[in-house]
């Protein structure tokens, strides 16, 4: 029961999607109607993209859980890791009330979630939450009893949104984020330097071919190399390494294609003995 | 009329998924079959009288798979039955042993990093396979073997690996459990870890085996730094140019493939090998044909509307 | 003689600082010559008829955003400039901001309304499974938008996308990497004959050669491909000339910088092999 | 590179608005704290990579909720109860099809089943249900990419190479082009071919497959090094950004101050030298931790 349905889920999926590939696309001017197939097609992918949110879930819980774990035995970097869930903690304490904004209880609601400010047709100006902005209406939640009201909507007349999620995500994540990948343009000056020998044939090729890229994709190039650097690049790019690319790819598809075929016929156990 | 009707049914397998069939009415069956463009007539023909059925566009792609499946399961039974299908000697072994000897040769550790995937990615389970045929040499030259890794269910199949490399050499005590370290989950954390490890123990032959993503750069550079003979292999295109220009030896891309079947002999994977190959074979000779095909053509102006065998021979492969 | 193996690194990074912050103060500005490339990117979408649906895919994050960023906007003004409908998808979960704030600047300037000229569906998480199910059916991949929360169907633009891509005329994907552009490919361009045109970061541009001209109609390939890009649509678009000058002062950075590289390596190697004939003699 | 239209406020949530100064320092904060890395690991290093692992998880569990929880499972379930309740024919478009509408609740159903048996995981690790609902998703995964990927990159790449060697109107450079195009194409399949016999002529196919592999790798190479520099120019411009007089502390407080006692103060130098006061003082005074290798 343990392995022969997970594998038999496996196949029926895997065969439904890929029959589903080769059925006749809707076509109104040869009268074709969307099919089951289109049915079952959409309907396992929407499974697959549910399931794939909650396994996520389900990884930041563990993330969470070892965190702790590490906290209770006194890891060195305790401080740092108290850090981690806190900003982790606060962020979607704050995120989550904002998305839920429609169905907040009404002193979280004022607490949590910045007010937005809604400038009325007459020009007066009021707190509150924009929960949907249609052409014909507008739901909203005001002071003082914040219950969700519908107005028509041209007695709106302008909304300013504030967002403390995208104010976080703006001050922290995306600095953050960028800055951390950037720290590869140091490692690679370095490299460049210390270990990127013309040791072999090959080797030199590399550099070179790199160094006629970085040339060519740059404005100076040209001048500082008589002209030469935009026709080699071109020339480069658009038969060298199209060429090396294309076969890398035909080469790659054929091993996308055999471990598919294992996978859909049920021959793939790996993944069942974690 | 009949008859050709079936054998131009039969004999020509239609790919046109984008025939906009302006006319309600179904296009005629060509008179006969002598020119290019009486061929193209009947793949319209036929193409129209399918495409209820199934998007003709797809045909070409659905008989690919199928052939490489035939292909595929034919050479996996030939190699379970035990027949030798030779895989050529990858240079990328050699460079292996010849790491491995210097390290003995210098009394200095081998450091093993099996990429920085977890346990489901393809790369990291080959890898698995690689660091069992070196723990396997290590432990008949009783050379030090060490294994960083990025995760913990990974270390957890580096220790089995090992352990097992050790009992092929027949020599299960030489497993040293610690030598099996978790080091962190932060890329650069664990790069910097590796780096310590580097600096104390000083290993002389650095392998990198797996899934990488930004720290070929920096592990390739900082062992090249300490003098390590440093072999590299991954499928995995974007990180192969920093190891091609910093490490002594690089297995590249598909060869990472070769390399577990040519060690493990597993009639799966050699049978997957050799359909590859005939596949690249056949797609090489397709390509040759087409472009003989299309130069022809070029060069010889065809009046416009009326369709060359290239045109016929492309419109084959979708 | 500091061989290589002792040289300090931190005199590199150093080096590195130096060169991008001098000439990123200097603030000179270079202009590049056109590429067929990113010329076929732009002659893709003035072909397109005027209300054509285009789908636009936001597959980057702030790490990409350095390169991505001036496309995604440029086309936008583009796209409008057109008078081309544009229905908003992402495959990064980190694209979002920069959806919201691209068009909350650049629709008004064009008077453009949300819902008819264009609609945001937002983030759909899956990678390639997201990609399958916008293709297969954009309604049930995305029962609501995300900027108004309300249904697929009262968005008269909706309305006329179809299922299996029937009334979209163009993909346009700002892609960083996985998913992104070379996953599109199969999931809309082979499985539905979507044409599709990309910005890609430095990364992922060279695999684009190999799909080029059919399977790609064109891209814009790294900052460079931003660059010129944003020369072309900058002339006719007063807003957009800061940052075309801004992204030319930048490409005058990085050609020092690229300089600084080569040169570190041709130095490099001159000590090493230099250092190995004197160690041979 | 920021327009600057109005003058920036202390603290603003209004995301259409220009920077505030709060903001401000907390990203020169952090990005600054992240290039000390380049000098030492530090604790402004290990403190600003745990904000970041902190917040940037924190950011993906809620998208990936919001798609594909609250949207595909709670919204869509709520309004087909409400299509149930409305007058009219009950029928759902699931894909473009038209299906009773109960049918869609059921099967969407079948996937809530399923998610809960992926979240027996939580608490007991070795149970066999998370496997039924993995098993589903490799399936499915590995149909989509099967069929769709051998099309796009086996079938139409082979298509798209049969081109003629000499095209009309062809320059003698783009014949030359050509011809290294398909012969190099050729020749790196046939280096990455394992199990025919290595012949002379295989052997030599390889040798120029590997200098084609070589050039291509070569261009990849470049055009990385681009890309990361491209995030570095990005990073100066933001700081400098925020090196502009009206984010500087004197402006805020003290009115006209003189030219660059302004600059000083505004957020990056003055971060910037807070960072290296900090840093040297703990080398001096030896209390930072052992000095790492040199790597």
């Amino acid at each position: 029961m343990k392995r022969e349905i997970p594998i038999l889920l496996t196949v029926i999926c895997g065969l439904l999607v890929t029959l589903a590939y080769f059925a006749p696309a809707p076509d109104p001017a040869r009268g074709i109607e969307p099919s089951a197939w289109q049915a079952v097609n959409s309907e396992l992918l929407d499974w697959a993209t549910i399931l794939v949110a909650v396994g996520f879930l389900l990884g930041i819980a563990n993330l969470v859980r070892i965190n702790l774990k590490q906290i209770a035995a006194k890891h060195p970097d305790t401080p740092y890791k108290v850090v981690l869930l806190l900003s982790m903690g606060l962020f979607l304490l704050f995120g989550m009330a904002e998305m839920h904004v429609k169905w907040l209880w009404t002193p979280l609601l004022t607490h949590l979630v910045p007010s937005d400010s809604i400038e009325r047709a007459d020009g007066t100006r009021i707190e509150g939450y924009v929960l949907e902005r249609g052409d014909k209406e507008v739901t909203l939640r005001t002071a003082p009893d914040y219950a969700v009201t519908k107005v028509p909507a041209d007695s709106v007349k302008s909304i300013t949104k504030r967002s403390l999620k995208i104010w976080i995500y703006d001050k922290f994540f995306a600095p953050l984020q960028a800055t951390m990948f950037s720290l590869l343009a140091f490692y690679i000056a370095s490299a460049a330097f210390r270990a990127f020998r013309a040791r072999s044939v090959e080797a030199t090729l590399l550099l070179a071919a790199g160094a006629i890229v970085m040339l060519g994709q740059v404005p100076l190039g040209d001048e500082l190399t008589f002209g030469l650097a935009t026709p080699m690049h071109a020339f480069l790019m658009g038969n060298v390494v199209k060429a090396g690319q294309r076969a890398i790819i035909i080469g790659a598809s054929l091993g996308v294609l055999a471990t598919g075929l294992r996978i859909v016929l049920g021959l793939e156990r790996s993944y069942l003995s974690e | 009329m009949i008859a050709l009707q079936a054998a131009a049914a039969a004999a020509v397998q239609v790919a046109d998924g984008t025939a906009h069939a302006a006319a309600q009415v179904a296009p005629a069956w060509p008179a006969s079959l002598g020119s290019a463009s009486d061929w193209w007539q009947g793949m319209d023909a036929l193409a129209w009288r399918l495409t209820p059925w199934v998007a003709t566009g797809k045909i070409p792609t659905a008989i690919a798979i199928i052939a490489f499946a035939a292909v595929m399961f034919a050479s996996q039974r030939k190699a379970k039955r035990g027949v030798e299908i030779p895989i050529r000697r990858l240079a990328g072994l050699d460079a292996l042993d010849e790491a491995i000897g210097r390290a003995t040769e210098m009394g200095r550790p081998v450091l093993y990093v099996p990429g920085t995937d977890e346990i489901k990615e393809i790369q990291t389970i080959y890898s698995m396979m690689i660091l069992r045929h070196v723990a396997r040499k290590t432990a008949e030259y009783g050379t030090p073997l060490i294994v960083p890794t990025k995760n913990a269910v990974v270390m957890a199949f580096c220790e089995e690996a090992v352990r097992q490399g050790c009992v092929d050499a027949g020599r299960p005590d030489a497993f040293i459990a610690d030598n099996v370290r978790y080091l962190s989950d932060e890329q650069f954390a664990y790069c910097a870890g590796i780096a310590g490890i580097m600096y104390r123990e000083r290993p002389a032959a650095n392998i990198y085996m797996g899934m990488f993503y930004a720290e070929s750069l920096i592990l390739a550079e900082t062992g090249f730094l300490h003098g390590a003979i440093q072999v590299a292999g991954t499928a995995r295109q974007e990180q192969l140019p920093f190891f091609v220009a910093a490490c002594d030896y690089t297995i590249m891309g598909e060869e990472y493939y070769a390399v577990t079947a040519y060690l493990t002999r597993d009639p799966s994977l050699v049978g997957t090998i050799r359909a590859g190959d005939l596949v690249k074979v056949a797609a090489a000779a397709l390509i040759a044909v087409g472009v003989t095909l299309a130069s022809i053509a070029g060069s010889a102006a065809a009046l416009p509307g009326t369709h060359t065998l290239s045109d016929v021979y492309s419109r084959l492969f979708g | 003689m500091a061989t290589p193996r002792s040289f300090d690194r931190r005199w590199i990074f150093l080096a590195m600082g130096v060169v991008v912050v001098g000439l990123y103060a200097a603030g000179i500005r270079a202009p590049l010559p056109n590429s067929r490339y990113v010329e076929s990117f732009h002659k893709t979408i003035e072909d397109l008829p005027a209300g054509s649906i285009v789908l636009l895919s936001a597959d980057f994050d702030p790490a990409s955003a350095a390169e991505l960023e001036p496309m995604y906007k440029a086309v936008i003004h583009h796209l409008f400039q057109r008078n081309l409908r544009i229905v908003n998808v992402a495959t990064w979960p980190a694209a979002p901001p920069f959806t919201r704030d691209a068009f909350s600047r650049i629709a008004p300037q064009y008077h453009k309304q949300y819902g008819v000229d264009w609609v945001e569906l937002g983030f759909l998480v899956g990678d390639d499974v997201a990609l399958g199910s916008i293709g297969q059916s954009l309604r049930s991949a995305y029962p609501t938008d995300t900027l108004n929360h309300s249904a697929y169907d009262s968005f008269p633009l909706l309305r006329a996308v179809g299922d299996s891509c029937q009334g979209i005329a163009l993909l346009v994907t700002i892609s960083a990497g996985f998913p992104g552009v070379l996953e599109w490919i199969p999931q809309l361009g082979s499985r539905y004959g979507v044409p599709i045109i990309t910005g890609t970061t430095a990364v992922q541009t060279p695999p684009l050669f190999a799909y080029y001209p059919n399977q790609i109609k064109g891209f814009l390939g790294a900052a460079t491909g931003a660059t010129q890009y944003l020369q072309m649509v900058a002339e006719n678009t007063p807003e957009l000339q800061p940052t075309r000058d801004e992204n030319q002062k930048r490409m005058l950075v990085q050609s020092w910088a690229h300089m600084l590289i080569i040169g570190l390596i041709v130095v490099g190697n001159v000590i090493y092999f230099t250092g190995r004939r004197k160690a041979q003699a | 590179m920021l327009a600057l239209q109005a003058a920036p406020r202390w603290f603003e949530l209004d995301v259409a608005a220009t920077p505030d100064i709060i903001g401000g320092w907390l990203i020169c904060l952090l990005t600054l704290a992240v290039y000390s890395f380049l000098y030492k690991d530090n604790p402004f290093y290990k403190l600003a990579e745990h904000v970041f692992v902190g917040v940037a998880t924190a950011w993906y569990t809620m998208e990936f909720y919001d798609s594909g929880v609250l949207k595909a499972v709670f919204v869509y379930l709520s309004d087909a109860f409400q299509t149930l309740h409305e007058p009219g024919k009950h029928v759902t478009e699931v894909g473009g099809y038209g299906m009773p509408t109960a049918l869609a609740i059921a099967v969407r159903f079948g996937a809530v089943a399923l998610s809960v048996m992926l979240l027996v995981r939580l608490f007991n690790r070795q149970s066999w249900a998370p496997r039924w609902p993995l098993a589903l998703m490799i399936g499915i995964y590995a149909a989509l990419k099967l069929t769709a990927e051998t099309q796009a990159r086996l079938v139409s790449q082979v298509k798209e190479t049969m081109v003629p060697v000499v095209p009309e109107g062809a320059t003698w450079m783009g014949v030359v082009g050509n011809v290294v195009f398909l012969v190099g194409l050729v020749c790196v399949l046939g280096h990455f071919v394992f199990t025919f016999k290595r012949g002379k002529a295989l052997a030599g196919m390889s040798r120029a497959g590997i200098v084609i592999l070589m050039l291509t790798f070569g261009g990849m190479f470049g055009f990385t090094v681009l890309g990361r520099i491209a995030l570095l120019i990005e990073r100066v411009s933001e700081l400098a950004s925020y090196s502009e007089p009206a984010y500087s502390l004197s402006s805020a407080t003290a009115g006209a101050a003189h030219g660059w006692l302004d600059t000083a103060l505004t957020p990056p130098f003055l971060i910037a030298t807070l960072i290296v006061l900090v840093l040297v003082l703990a080398k001096l005074t030896g209390r930072a931790q052992p000095a790492p290798p040199p790597a």
